[in-house]
């Protein structure tokens, strides 16, 4: 055949479909990619460097700013790491209060994924329905902490303000409309044959590579491997709810979206279980006014919408963290890009992209 | 010579409106044209950008004041809406985007990172305001501002487009 | 019969001027740039400048797929003439078409067998 | 949350590598410390042993503690279910480690970030580059001794 050259792409910082400023360099012969190396660094804030000039209460807000899709799930990250440093107990309610809001945030995340997905596929009514129902999400946690995306709801010790009393009712209304809308989706996204055709077997990802490459959440589920640290490890309260790691097969896109579907569905039924057990009582438990944790460190991980988020706090004894290490899910999952794009098409690095769901504020920290 | 009531500016027209009649200046069709439909660059850099796309979307819906047409590129694009935290790393490309656009272009500053580095100021990597870069229009305060608060932003731009001198008082 | 040739310049001289009309107007109220503004004139790549050079030796399979298009499209192009003036040519010019369309079905069968529409 | 008795590890190990392979810490935080010169061997022996079967490096993270800088290995093992830290110190000036990449591969990108942010270089790593600061940063952010500033223009 004749010699051809490869050129060079930018899929750069300014992209609709890299969900952020990440830029990936693609080496291309005609439309096959050869290389997809990504480039990070453009939403690099320097957190860890700002956390070690601000007391630990004053970081509370910069955990929302990391995953910026799920802040419940970083606020409680960095307060479970904190109370285990310090040892303090969390009252029964505050618990279950974590629990649902945690949960919620976690179908949030996910109908902003199904979102922006069926956007980058070209089905952009598929924004607007994921949007519409994460907006009854965000009204609950409007209700509860006064924030739509930067909730710092969940403090040292508890949660910062029990639930009004209309909460529950519109919980419980959006609990039983939710079902519906799942369906819905199913019916419209799932069934819809491009996108099938797009996302089946394409950025094909064996279970043994992911668990080497240290991909979590989702991503590693879809690939056949059950790591869910609910499970694994239940932290909080999580062994009291029976609810199911949906698993995928062989790990391509196609399984990395029916993986995050279904596991809003058990998002649902937690905070259902949760709702019907949750006890009356105080939210917040004793703390003293200033955080001073003893010396030593500490390293603690939950299950974040993107993965296992987690803190190492290294505690000096003064009312700083010495120094704060954030284990971000998205900047570790993003190492795979590389070798799952190679020989795909370029549409395809969108759709591995997209189901990767690596958020640019997570993984430039 | 009988002199009939004087009649103020707004009479006259309206007089000439019952005779479907529009006595205008072709600035005023231009700006009036050009402040209505404002197509956004969809170049979202952080946190605001998911109040960007809820503005976009479906319950707070953009398109009721038709700044709905978000454009990839910026040689479509009139209005830079830099919604999120700018990073010396990112100051280049956004502002070679800025150059690239079209001339009557606007830039709003969305959230307080944009305004003047929020959260971040001090960081070694974060530009202290965007309008260390960018000519900014319209600063909007908030972190992220609600989609409300973005939508009273870009109607700010409208009545700073229809009447430039009016932006310089003091509201 | 100059008649017809008189719309036909009238339908020309209107398509000509309704784009013209609406640069000129574009190109008359356009706020006037920077002249001398470089990175404007850049080529647009995500904000960043591009890499490597654009004049390279691409892949065959494009040119053979645009080859094949502009044989068949050639072809319908007969076909029009042939079928606006089916009725009076006969049955002669029927059998000259058939001949033809098979000459070009021979060529197709060539190139499909030679791989030139595959997606390699 | 991990049932992995700590002690009989560090009795096995040091029976292998003397004295060097201590046990930092207790209970919650215990952690292995062990130098820099053995620390890929007994990752790897971690990693492949039948006992322990540490198949997941969960996080690597780098501390500066001004006199000598802190590499910290957190290890989860899926079939069985237990966790441990290992630990290792190397000197402040020119800080080299050899790179655990050709165990676990997700090493690779947070290795990078230590490089980057703390100007640690790694023997052995596939890539050594700079992952979040761009080429011409020639400061490590976060060292002590760099102090957070913004001097409102481009630094570099």
């Amino acid at each position: 055949m004749v010699k051809t050259e490869t050129y060079t792409l930018n899929m750069g910082p300014q992209h609709p479909s890299t969900h952020g400023v990440l830029q990936v360099v693609l080496e291309l012969d005609g439309e096959l990619v050869i290389q997809a190396v990504p480039h990070m660094g453009y939403l690099h804030r320097g957190i860890e460097k700002l956390a070690e000039s601000r007391t630990y209460a004053q970081f509370i807000p910069y955990t929302d700013r990391l995953d910026y899709v799920s802040s419940m799930g970083n606020n409680w990250g960095y307060c479970q790491t904190v109370e285990k440093l310090m040892g303090i107990t969390v009252p029964e309610r505050a618990e279950y209060l974590r629990i649902i809001m945690t949960e919620l945030n976690r179908i949030a995340s996910h109908l902003i994924f199904m979102g922006s997905l069926a956007i980058d596929l070209g089905a952009s009514t598929g924004m607007m329905f994921g949007f519409r129902s994460r907006e009854r999400i965000l009204d609950l946690f409007d209700m509860a902490c006064g924030a739509r995306q930067t909730y710092s709801y969940i403090r040292f010790g508890g949660v910062s303000a029990d639930i009004p009393p209309e909460f529950i009712p519109e919980l419980e209304r959006f609990l039983a409309d939710f079902p519906a809308m799942l369906a819905e989706y199913h019916e419209l996204l799932t069934g819809n044959e491009i996108l099938y055709h797009r996302l089946k077997g394409t950025g094909v990802i064996s279970g043994q590579r992911a668990l080497e490459i240290g991909l979590t959440g989702p991503a590693l589920r879809a690939s056949g491997v059950a790591y869910d640290i609910r499970k694994v490890e239940p932290y909080g309260i999580y062994d009291h709810f029976d609810f199911s790691v949906p698993l995928g097969q062989v790990g391509d896109c196609w399984d990395r979206y029916i993986v995050r579907m279904e596991e809003m569905k058990q998002s649902a039924s937690i905070a259902r279980q949760a709702l019907d057990q949750m006890p009356e009582g105080q939210v917040m438990a004793k703390i003293p006014k200033v955080i001073k944790p003893p010396v030593g460190d500490v390293y603690h991980s939950i299950e974040n919408p993107r993965g296992e988020l987690g803190f190492y706090i290294v505690s000096d004894g003064s009312t700083k963290p010495y120094r704060l290490h954030v284990r971000r899910p998205s900047f570790i999952n993003l190492q795979v890009l590389n070798e799952t794009c190679q020989g795909l098409l370029i549409g395809d690095v969108v759709a591995v992209l997209a189901t990767l769901d690596s958020l640019m504020g997570e993984v430039d920290c | 010579m009988e002199v009939n009531k004087l009649q103020t500016q707004d009479e006259r027209d309206n007089e000439l409106l019952e005779k479907n009649i529009i006595l205008t200046s072709f600035d005023t069709v231009l700006k009036w044209a050009r402040s209505n439909s404002l197509w956004p660059l969809s170049s979202g850099l952080a946190c605001c950008a998911i109040e960007m796309m809820s503005a976009a979307a479906a319950r707070f819906d953009l398109s009721r004041f038709g700044y709905e047409v978000f454009r990839a590129s910026p040689r479509q694009a009139d209005l830079l809406i830099v919604a999120g935290t700018l990073t010396w790393a990112m100051a280049g490309p956004l502002k070679r985007l800025y150059e690239q656009m079209p001339e009557p272009k606007y830039v709003i500053a969305m959230g307080s990172c944009a305004n003047s580095g929020g959260p971040f100021a001090d960081s070694y990597s974060v530009v202290p305001g965007v309008d260390k870069i960018l000519p900014v229009d319209v600063y909007i305060p908030g972190c992220p501002p609600r989609p409300e608060a973005l939508i009273h932003g870009m109607l700010e731009l409208k009545r700073k487009i229809n009447n430039p001198e009016a932006a310089r008082k003091k509201v | 019969m100059l008649q017809e040739f008189g719309n036909v310049g009238l339908l020309l001289i209107v398509a000509l001027v309704f784009p013209v009309m609406a640069l000129g107007i574009a190109f008359m109220i356009r706020p006037h740039p920077r002249q001398n503004d470089v990175e404007k004139s850049l080529p647009y790549e995500c904000g960043v400048d591009t890499v490597g050079e654009t004049w390279i030796q691409f892949r065959a399979s494009y040119f053979l797929y645009a080859l094949v298009f502009v044989a068949f499209d050639i072809e319908t192009v007969f076909l029009y003439l042939w079928a606006i003036k089916f009725q009076q040519l006969g049955t002669f010019a029927f059998v000259e078409m058939f001949i033809f369309l098979s000459i070009l079905v021979v060529g197709l069968g060539y190139a499909w067998k030679k791989g030139a529409l595959e997606w390699k | 949350m991990s049932n992995l008795d700590i002690n009989r590890v560090l009795a096995e190990l040091q029976a292998q590598y003397g004295e060097e392979v201590k046990l930092l810490g207790e209970g919650a935080q215990a952690a292995l410390i062990a130098p820099t010169t053995y620390i890929v061997e007994i990752l790897g022996l971690l990693k492949t042993k039948e006992s322990y079967q540490f198949n997941m490096l969960r996080n690597l993270t780098a501390v500066d503690y001004l006199e000598y800088m802190e590499f910290v290995y957190h290890l989860y093992s899926l079939p069985l279910r237990q966790a441990i830290t290992v630990k290792t110190r190397c000197g402040m000036e020119d800080a080299e480690v050899p790179s655990v990449t050709a165990l676990w591969p997700s090493a690779n990108f947070q290795e990078r970030e230590i490089y980057d942010l703390l100007g640690v270089k790694f023997i052995g790593h596939p890539d050594l580059r700079r992952i979040l600061m761009p080429e011409e940063f020639t400061e490590h952010p976060l060292r002590k001794t760099y102090k957070a500033h913004n001097t409102g223009e481009k630094t570099w």
